[in-house]
């Protein structure tokens, strides 16, 4: 009961502090809007302005959360990994992984058949259709992170696919962790050039150059690397579950 | 490569360390463990170099600021390497490497550790030099998330349950944090500190309640970051049974580093002045409190943990008063006055920063080599240490400097800074209180250095012959090779680092509050008459009367009705209810005083 | 009014899952409900700004202001990674409790000692 | 029209908050993120639409699915 009173007490006490901002009534501020509509195309290249943000105004701020997601899957993975050495150790209160059935095994292989064969297929179309979402961010809805999750999904699907099979290489974990922190490092290195040219860290490294190569350029390196990323935690859970 | 680099370099470089390290989790071992090495070099060993060829101008009171990427101000992202942003990579980077060094021996170690750590550092840099809203609510997302895994590193259930009460209430704070983001927003169109605050400005009522609340959200996020006082019950269990290193960056860095970024947004925005005002009075509260809450622990590092709370209360209370004077007349005398105070604070923290990784890397050490970590069981540590080979008493005498530096003794660095402390807010109410957590503090640490204490002789068969056992948890992790009792040659380094710097920093300390002051923006001159009185009769008189009284308190203590009043305090209700309870009430009452 | 209040209440709904389930993946349930209520928040009140979608494609219609969806992709995205670690750290629990329950795993890991 | 939207995720997300099967209380959640979705679709935001769907409804799921067979799918009163 005290749990509920607490929540009660906790609910009431965040509505009371955040109502003034539900309560916001005024005109929204045009000052960002009116800029980006101005010149937001020209000075970043790209027609779809949320890219333009993403991953040019604001490319330091999507840094950060490239690095966000690199650390949830590095340490989600480790956590698994740690959770399946230590398990036998594990003082009192270790449960038991209830042993299943032979029958359902039998179901479970049966199903798992019909997903491969499909799913095999499936990655394939999914995969290139990720790389389309991937490479076209800066002129329509899109980019390297939505295309990088596509990705994802198509090698989940080309993962469940190769059940049974030989795996295939490129949905092996080690390998989606490689090309994950190959990832990583080529972002670095894109932010950096920016450095090595003398226009600053994180800006579109050409001088002269049309800006949205730099952008179609971030969005296939964040692609690749959330594709990677999020794809080896994927393929991990589901490992792991089959073990 | 212009400023602008310079100035983002302390926090990219420990970013590409991190990508060599993860390079290496792919790698062959031999390889691996080279590019881990060279990462952590590249990342806490680099941005040193920034930090020396920027200091001449920043330590004069200047400034680098720009937008990351050089884009247009109205949608950039601002950052601003000013005086206090240098001083917290300054912290930052002082603790980060030694302790990266300590774990090379105590653990834990491989890539993926070490590339962690390194974003840790990293986002600790980024959060010292954020200038923009949104900004700061990514910084401090990387923060946590880094955190929030490498206290699970010790690999005890404990740590996980920790973590993740952390990292809920970490969440749900960066929830509110986002709708005051929403709030300042929707109000002025702008997310940059100054650009909010002249928009701000501009509104017929500066933005009326909604601003204030605003404010109010991302305080009281930043302030459960920091674990001002009721906002402070993730941190105990984090801190004391994460590894070793960890704690000591956890303790030593990450609490205040987001208190320090916030002041540039509380100086500039309406309400600002007050919430400092209000979270320095809790601070002053939580010292006396914390401590009293530390003696009562009967874990080593707990009863550390305990003290972070303490301590960091010390460090709110001048940071608070000065914000509340800097916001009240940011141009004129208040200013400097508030300088002054914030130095102060920003003094403390460092000091704290120095001697509590001190403290824990070298109790670490201590209960490492012992396999106890109950403070009244532990005895004959020495013995310990040297049985683990250990010829000259390096780690017992790094813990003798760490325990006198946190008693304020002189000429350690905590005397220093907590005679700057004192002199700041003399006058004020504060003073009295962080004057009896003073006591209290000499009280616990006479409590904790009686682990080295010759063991009885009727009591030492019994001590001895239960060091193996107990806890199993700890030592299924914390003794995995052969070599593991001996101490490492790298935990003696850095111990001996640490203890070297909280000599330094107190021999030092009227040139280092000094410069401190001036990055900061007091006047010239402003510290002086505290460097003349430092070692005054009348300080020193203070001092021995303050370990006298904790001596006598410590004797309080061990008498039946204080072991009973201990046991109550130890073992009071913790719910994890009551995490998100604090959270909403605070913000609530924040609110309240704010829109009042 | 009616669609903000409807947030709100979608807010408040997220904290007292995460406050008062005792189930660690329903609190992580709360936090995801918790965190799209704020996104929710900036995308519903940023499309009062304008009449068309931020893509400049030549059409005549205002756009609305780009600024907070783009901060709303970082925030979605960060949620999520939040929601993945935590069930992380939720199943280790489990694995070493083998609860769910914060107040039984917290019994079974003792209280004050690890 | 938002305002259903809105009713329909909010039920949803008090199905999931009361929900005893964390399996259907996941789906609830799954639903809710389309939904989401659509409503970020209406009020002009594809990109945030796109990335809600993929995530919210893609990624997450299978987090939180992994994670209830991970360890159990009732919760205990």
């Amino acid at each position: 009961m005290p749990t509920r009173l607490a929540a009660l007490a906790s609910v009431l006490a965040a509505a009371f502090a955040l109502w003034p901002l539900f309560a916001l009534d005024v005109a929204w501020p045009g000052t960002v809007r009116d800029y980006l509509e101005a010149k937001g195309t020209v000075e970043s290249g790209a027609m779809n302005l949320v890219s333009a943000i993403y991953l040019g105004y604001r490319a330091y701020d999507t840094l950060g959360e490239t690095v966000v997601l690199l650390v949830a899957v590095t340490g989600a993975i480790g956590m698994m990994a740690a959770g399946s050495a230590l398990a036998p150790r594990e003082a009192g209160g270790a449960p038991v992984e209830p042993a299943r059935s032979p029958r359902r095994e039998a179901r479970s292989r049966q199903r798992t058949e019909l997903i491969a064969a499909l799913s095999g297929k499936l990655g394939a179309v999914i995969l290139i259709f990720g790389l389309y979402v991937m490479l076209y961010g800066h002129v329509s809805p899109g980019g390297g992170f939505q295309g990088g999750v596509v990705v994802a999904s198509g090698i989940v699907f080309l993962a469940l696919g190769s059940h049974g099979a030989a795996p295939s290489p490129l949905v092996g974990a080690r390998n989606l962790a490689r090309i994950e922190s190959a990832g990583f490092a080529i972002l670095l290195v894109a932010a950096c050039l920016g450095v090595a040219s003398g226009k600053g860290f994180l800006a579109p490294p050409l001088p002269g150059g049309d800006p949205v190569s730099f952008i179609i350029v971030l969005n296939a390196v964040i692609g690749i690397k959330v594709g990677a990323g999020i794809g080896l935690l994927c393929v991990a859970m589901l490992t792991e579950e089959a073990a | 490569m212009g400023m602008t680099d310079l100035a983002l370099a302390p926090a990219i470089l420990p970013l590409v360390g991190a990508a060599l390290a993860l390079a290496g989790k792919t790698a062959r071992p031999a390889s691996a463990r080279t590019l881990e090495r060279l990462g952590a070099f590249v990342g806490l060993a680099l941005p040193w170099l920034p930090l020396v060829l920027l200091a001449p101008s920043i330590l004069q009171g200047g400034a680098v600021e720009g937008f990351v990427g050089g884009w247009a101000p109205s949608v950039g992202v601002a950052f601003r390497f000013d005086g206090m942003a240098w001083l917290v990579n300054l912290l930052g980077f002082a603790v980060a490497g030694p302790a990266w060094v300590h774990a090379r021996g105590s653990g834990p170690r491989g890539s993926a550790f070490t590339a962690l750590y390194l974003v840790q550092a990293s986002a600790l840099a980024a959060t010292s030099m954020a200038a923009d809203l949104f900004n700061l609510f990514v910084c401090l997302e990387v923060l946590g998330m880094a955190s929030y895994v490498l206290v699970t590193e010790s690999g005890k259930p404990g740590a996980y349950l920790a973590s993740f009460s952390y990292l809920m209430v970490s969440a749900a704070a960066m929830v509110f944090f986002l709708l005051g983001v929403y709030g300042l927003y929707r109000l002025t169109g702008a997310l940059e500190y100054g650009a909010v605050a002249r928009g701000l400005s501009a509104l017929p009522d500066s933005g009326g309640h909604a601003a204030l609340a605003s404010v109010a959200a991302i305080a009281a996020a930043i302030a459960l970051r920091t674990a001002v006082m009721p906002l402070y019950g993730w941190l105990p269990e984090a801190h004391a049974l994460a590894p070793h290193a960890v704690s000591a960056v956890l303790s030593g860095v990450l609490i205040k580093t987001p208190l320090f970024a916030l002041t540039r947004i509380l100086v500039l925005l309406p309400g600002g002045g007050e919430t400092g005002a209000i979270l320095g009075a809790a601070g002053a509260i939580a010292a006396p409190i914390g401590v009293v809450i530390a003696l009562s622990q009967t874990d080593a590092k707990r009863l550390l943990a305990y003290h972070s709370i303490s301590q960091i209360g010390y460090v709110v209370a001048a940071w608070g008063a000065g914000v509340a004077l800097i916001a009240a007349d940011p141009d004129g005398a208040g200013a400097s006055a508030g300088a002054v105070l914030v130095a102060a604070a920003y003094l403390h923290a460092l000091a704290h920063a120095l001697f509590k990784g001190l403290l824990f890397l070298s109790v670490g050490t201590v209960t490492d080599v012992a396999a106890e970590r109950d403070v009244y069981r532990l005895r004959g540590a020495g013995r310990a240490l040297r049985r683990a080979g250990e010829r000259l008493p390096v780690t017992t005498l790094a813990f003798a400097v760490g325990a006198l530096s946190i008693m304020a003794i002189p000429p350690f660095n905590g005397y220093a800074s907590k005679a700057a402390l004192s002199a700041a807010l003399k006058g004020r109410w504060q003073y009295w209180t962080l004057l009896a957590a003073s006591v209290g503090t000499v009280a616990s640490f006479i409590k904790l250095s009686l682990v080295f204490r010759r063991p009885k002789p009727a009591a030492s068969t019994e001590t001895f012959s239960e060091e193996a056992p107990p806890a199993v948890a700890d030592t299924a992790t914390e003794a995995p090779e052969s070599g593991a009792e001996k101490v490492p040659i790298s935990a003696k380094l850095a111990t001996a680092t640490l203890a070297a710097a909280c000599l330094a920093g107190g021999l030092a300390a009227p040139r280092l509050y000094r410069v401190v002051a001036t990055a900061l923006g007091a006047a010239p001159g402003a510290t002086d008459a505290w460097s003349a009185a430092l070692y005054a009769p009348a300080e020193l008189l203070k001092t021995a009367g303050l370990a006298a009284g904790g001596l006598a308190l410590f004797a309080l203590a061990r008498t039946a009705p204080g072991k009973a009043l201990a046991s109550a305090i130890r073992n009071r209700p913790r719910g994890f209810h009551g995490l998100f309870l604090a959270l909403c009430l605070g913000m609530a009452a924040l609110t309240a005083w704010l829109i009042r | 009014m009616i669609a903000r209040i409807l947030v709100g209440l979608l807010l408040l709904t997220g904290l007292a899952t995460l406050v008062a389930r005792r189930n660690l993946v329903k609190k992580v349930f709360g936090l995801a409900i918790l965190n799209s209520a704020a996104v929710f928040l900036f995308v519903m009140e940023g499309a009062h700004s304008g009449q068309g979608a931020p893509i400049v494609d030549g059409s005549a219609l205002q756009i609305v202001d780009p600024l907070p969806q783009a901060l709303m992709l970082t925030a979605i995205v960060i949620g999520v990674c939040v929601t993945a670690l935590a069930l992380a750290i939720a199943a280790r629990l489990h694995r070493a409790t083998g609860s769910l329950d914060i107040d039984v795993i917290k019994e079974r890991l003792g209280n004050g000692h690890d | 029209m938002i305002e259903l939207l809105l009713a329909a995720i909010l039920v949803l997300a008090v199905y999931a908050m009361l929900t005893r099967d964390l399996l259907h209380g996941t789906i609830a959640l799954s639903a809710l993120s389309l939904l989401s979705a659509l409503a970020f679709a209406v009020l002009k935001a594809p990109d945030v639409a796109i990335t809600e769907a993929a995530v919210g409804a893609g990624v997450s799921t299978v987090v939180f699915v992994w994670a209830i067979r991970a360890t159990e799918r009732m919760e205990k009163q």
